[in-house]
């Protein structure tokens, strides 16, 4: 079972992906206002899904469980580790795709909606998990500390959607863009639109699976290294 | 029964072996005297039996407790260790270093006083740690024992840095521990001085080689 | 437990009284850096009392992790982080105990930082008293959030570049917490869900700080 | 004395490269700072637009302190200021590299955070681009100071809150005179005499500190 | 001509006198031993000699520059000091940093790889300096002066943390230095070796009581 899907899952989340992209180019029409660029909605949302709902609650549970005593596993560590560099990958990606999407409607790349500003937030906050994955070299240690501070985020992210929202109502009456998000959604474009966030969770599930593979065989190098240089120090004069 | 026991254990640093598969029973009662040439691997074991390291492989107990679990935080709080670089706040002066480390862990206060007289460092009483020299930074860390009274002292190259003086009143305090119970682990360059009888732990490459 | 915070929070302030980093170095820092925002801001008074409490706000957050950095460096002389390990004590009450030393001295900042403001930015004496038992809210969250990714941030060789890119995205919901129920003060707003976000954050940095501090001082 | 800088330049940059905390720690600092200015300023994008160029600024100093500070404790392993010191090397030698090093980071991060600033705060692409010959010599007037301030104030054991105090004032006109002429670029206003202004203080900078840069590392 | 004559000098810290008054005249092509109890002054002597600590009264040369000038800054240039604390790049490695310090002041680096491997650091040439185990630390900064080649040897307690090896490295570099013309003052805890020829210096309350 477990092999039928490692086998399967590459190939199907390629396939997925690609027939959303078929379908959202070709079989679904433009919108009237927005034009071609109405076809962001086929990738855009899904994109956003990932990064936000899908990937984070990965590291969060990976993490939760690492700290667990009874639960405790490298495992854990390697696919919360996985889950938030492909979660890095998907917020640049909604932000770019969102700000191309937004620039024709706003004039500018960027507006300080509550959305987009708690995104930015919980992108500096994947960018300081990684660094400090990478200042700490102790793997214990490193385990440890990027699971508490994926704990921390993890508590911070309703802190942070709700302190953005209410601090863009409280100011702002009309937003700009609220009208232009109601796109109408029918037939095809609604399987479409389904579709897609099937294929980016696939996507995701399949990087995942792909870093976490890339983990452990260098982790099994790295035993297999270990058998080396224990050898290699068991011989070493001394200096 | 035996203080501590280490299995196989392996330590690593990345993807380095400090401890390349360490064997080891100590007694209770007794000194030890960790030896070898420089890198081999002694400050590692120390900091393996203080609970400052955590092994890769293996097992091991220190004090009853399991290096392997969080029980290496109880080794800690119940071991004397006595470093290279001291573990002092370098901004406090020594009697206040010691006051507060010792209500910390609910010893008698009335310690202090005597203990830091004892090392002589009753002159410097309220200089910041930062300025005392090497040898009364070392001399401080052994009132910190005095007070401390641990069931198993690591002591990483006491006799370093210290002068004449300072070496008897080490080699005292070592002789007094183990007549009262302790065990002593230490290590050392120089030929252990012969008012202090104790086992060799020889190191040879992350391992232990001889014990004897 | 809180025998431990007790004693640890005191020998961190004593630390202090001794070194005196606050009042000569972290408070002229505060006023310097809120000099600066006022001129970066620009010269048009009446925007600056507008986003006065955004820049208060800022600038609290700024000494915050000037003084987060001072409180874990005290506990790695030389280094290596073995003072506080090696005795090995009960990990929720230096959690505590490092936060309440923290409390202390940035809510003195604070206020001698709020005064500064009006002075400075012309807001009106009776909101900036007003707004003090938030100013305690806000540090006191920023002190135990603080004292936990300081640890994080920890040991590292490069914890001082570290620690901001840690603590600053956790810190952005306090400033906006702080800066809207300040201004509410001076313009209009409400004031009670940002004291509950606020409240609400402080619970959960604190019992995460009592629950894992020790998880992190373990290796 | 050029031949000292080279090799001082190129340590501290191999350092760098060795731990990539400009990278990983500095850049999403000040990315984070960016985004945080812009929620204490509040959500009002016409007024962003019209302050950018000082948060702009504000944000390249902060992000200077953390990197002066980095600078400065390369110096000092273990906390003694020895390494360059016992080898006795020009001292001018030793400013202009450090300073060449930090300079070279300094820039690129602001770059970085230039593109970060028209992005998110709205400025014109081409005042940007404009403006980045003037950013270059405000970063190298930074360095400059930056270097000599480091220096004063890694003597102290609190270096860390110590730099900020001792700097800040005197980045103060750098950051009015990079501000001013940003500002020139998207509104108006004269930007020639801002230019000299840094001219001067880069050219004043930088004799200091080749003359008396020996002198400082003097006790 | 005397290598170095110190003059009634006094250093201080802050009110703290280090030094309370040194007088000292050394001679070229010889080696010294300083030696006292601990914290009498003998690292506060070495490190003026090395022109890191200015004299707050009295006068001194040292190599011909004067100690009460900026010439000091000379003096470091020409002198070679092995601390306790090893003065190199953490983040960088052994090589890395002995290439730019030889770089730096213009020796040859054709001698850095023979040096590393003379000291028996051949085995650790890539790993970054923060790494190595204190007697490793010690061995490079032998290593360093092996390269330097300087006529004024500074060693603040240089046979410390050094095992049976080291310490007759160290040895010989000594005899060897002194026969060459250079002029060795290091400090010392243990009785000098057998195998270094040295005049005493004697502290006492930081000042020097004899000389001989
Ligand atoms: C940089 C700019 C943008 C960012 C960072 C961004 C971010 C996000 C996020 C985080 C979500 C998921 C929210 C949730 O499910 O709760 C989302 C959903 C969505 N976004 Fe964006 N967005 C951006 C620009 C835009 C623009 C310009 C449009 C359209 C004009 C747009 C249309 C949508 C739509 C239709 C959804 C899904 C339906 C919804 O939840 O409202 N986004 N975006
Ligand atoms: N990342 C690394 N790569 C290579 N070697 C490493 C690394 N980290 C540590 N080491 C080596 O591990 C050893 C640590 O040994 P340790 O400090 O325990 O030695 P020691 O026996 O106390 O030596 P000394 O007598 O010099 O104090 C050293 O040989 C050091 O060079
Ligand atoms: N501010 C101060 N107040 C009081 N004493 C001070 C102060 N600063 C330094 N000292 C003392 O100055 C002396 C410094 O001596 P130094 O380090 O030269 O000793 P040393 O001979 O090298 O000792 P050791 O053998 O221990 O290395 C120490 O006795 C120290 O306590
Ligand atoms: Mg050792
Ligand atoms: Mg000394």
């Amino acid at each position: 079972m477990k092999k039928l899907t490692a086998l399967i899952l590459g190939p199907v989340a390629l396939v997925t992906t690609l027939i959303t992209l078929w379908m959202g180019y070709f079989v679904t029409p433009a919108d009237k206002v927005q034009g071609e660029l109405a076809r962001l909605v086929y990738i855009h949302p899904a994109q956003a899904w990932v990064a936000l709902y899908l990937s984070f609650g990965t590291a969060t549970l990976a993490s939760a469980l690492y700290l667990w005593p009874r639960t405790r596993s490298v495992t854990a560590d390697r696919i919360a580790a996985a889950a938030v560099e492909v979660s890095t990958v998907f917020i640049a990606l909604t932000l770019i795709t969102g700000s191309i999407w937004g620039r024709p409607t706003w004039g500018v790349w960027w507006v300080w909606d509550a959305r987009l500003t708690s995104t930015a937030v919980l992108g500096v906050l994947m960018l300081g998990y990684l660094a400090l994955r990478r200042a700490n070299d102790d793997p214990l240690l490193r385990a440890r500390r990027s699971a508490v501070f994926a704990i921390l985020t993890a508590i911070n992210v309703p802190i942070v959607h709700f302190s953005v929202v209410w601090w863009k109502t409280l100011h702002q009456g009309a937003t700009v863009f609220t009208d232009n998000r109601h796109l109408k959604i029918h037939g095809s474009m609604a399987w479409t639109l389904l579709l897609s966030f099937i294929a980016l969770s696939l996507d995701f599930a399949w990087l995942v699976r792909a870093r976490y593979r890339v983990g452990s065989v260098s982790a099994a190098n790295e035993s297999a290294d270990l058998e080396a240089a224990l050898e290699a120090r068991r011989t070493e004069a001394g200096a | 029964m035996a203080i501590a026991s280490l299995r196989d254990i392996v330590v690593t640093a990345g993807t380095f072996p400090l401890l390349a598969g360490v064997n080891l029973e100590l007694e209770g009662a007794t000194s030890y005297v960790v030896t070898g040439p420089n890198g081999v691997g002694k400050t590692s074991l120390l900091r393996l039996l203080a609970g400052l390291e955590a092994p890769t492989r293996g097992s091991g107990h220190v004090l009853n407790f399991d290096l392997a679990t969080t029980q290496r935080r109880q080794v800690r709080r119940n071991v004397g260790w006595l470093g290279h670089e001291g573990s002092f706040y370098d901004d406090l002066s020594a009697t206040d270093n010691l006051l507060f480390a010792a209500r910390a862990l609910r010893l008698d206060v009335a310690l202090v006083a005597p203990a830091l007289e004892r090392v002589g460092l009753g002159g410097r009483l309220r200089t910041p740690v930062k300025l005392l020299s090497a040898g009364q930074r070392r001399r401080l860390g052994l009132a910190w024992l005095l007070v401390r009274r641990p069931q198993l002292w690591l002591l990483d190259e006491p006799y370093a840095s210290l002068d004449d003086a300072g070496r008897d009143l080490m080699s005292d305090l070592i002789n007094h521990a183990t007549a009262s119970g302790a065990t002593v682990v230490l290590s050392s360059h120089d030929p252990v001085r012969r008012d202090v009888v104790a086992s060799h732990i020889e190191m040879r490459g992350g391992r232990i080689e001889r014990v004897g | 437990m809180m025998r431990t915070a007790y004693l640890v929070a005191l020998k961190d302030l004593r630390i202090e009284l001794r070194s005196r980093v606050l009042l000569w170095q972290v408070l002229p820092f505060g006023l310097m850096a809120l000099v600066l925002c006022g001129l970066a801001v620009g010269p048009d008074a009446r925007q600056q009392s507008r986003i006065a409490p955004g820049l208060f706000y800022l600038v609290v957050t700024l000494v915050a992790l000037l003084v987060i950095n001072r409180s874990s460096q005290i506990e790695s002389p030389r280094g290596t982080r073995t003072s506080l390990l090696t005795l090995g004590l009960d990990a929720g009450g230096v959690f505590l105990g490092k936060a309440a030393a923290m409390l202390v001295q940035l809510f003195a900042t604070a206020t001698a930082l709020l005064f500064g403001t009006t002075v400075l930015l012309h807001v009106p004496v009776h909101a900036a008293l007003v707004t003090l038992p938030i100013v305690l809210l806000a540090t006191a969250t920023l002190s135990a959030a603080g004292v936990l990714y300081g640890l994080v941030a920890s040991s590292s060789s490069s914890s001082a570049t570290l620690l901001p890119v840690l603590a600053l995205p956790a810190f952005a919901p306090i400033l906006i917490a702080g800066e809207r129920s300040f201004s509410s003060l001076i313009s209009a707003g409400s004031l009670s869900r940002w004291v509950l976000l606020l409240i609400f954050s402080l619970v959960a940095y604190g019992s995460i700080g009592v629950l894992l501090y020790g998880a992190l001082e373990e290796s």
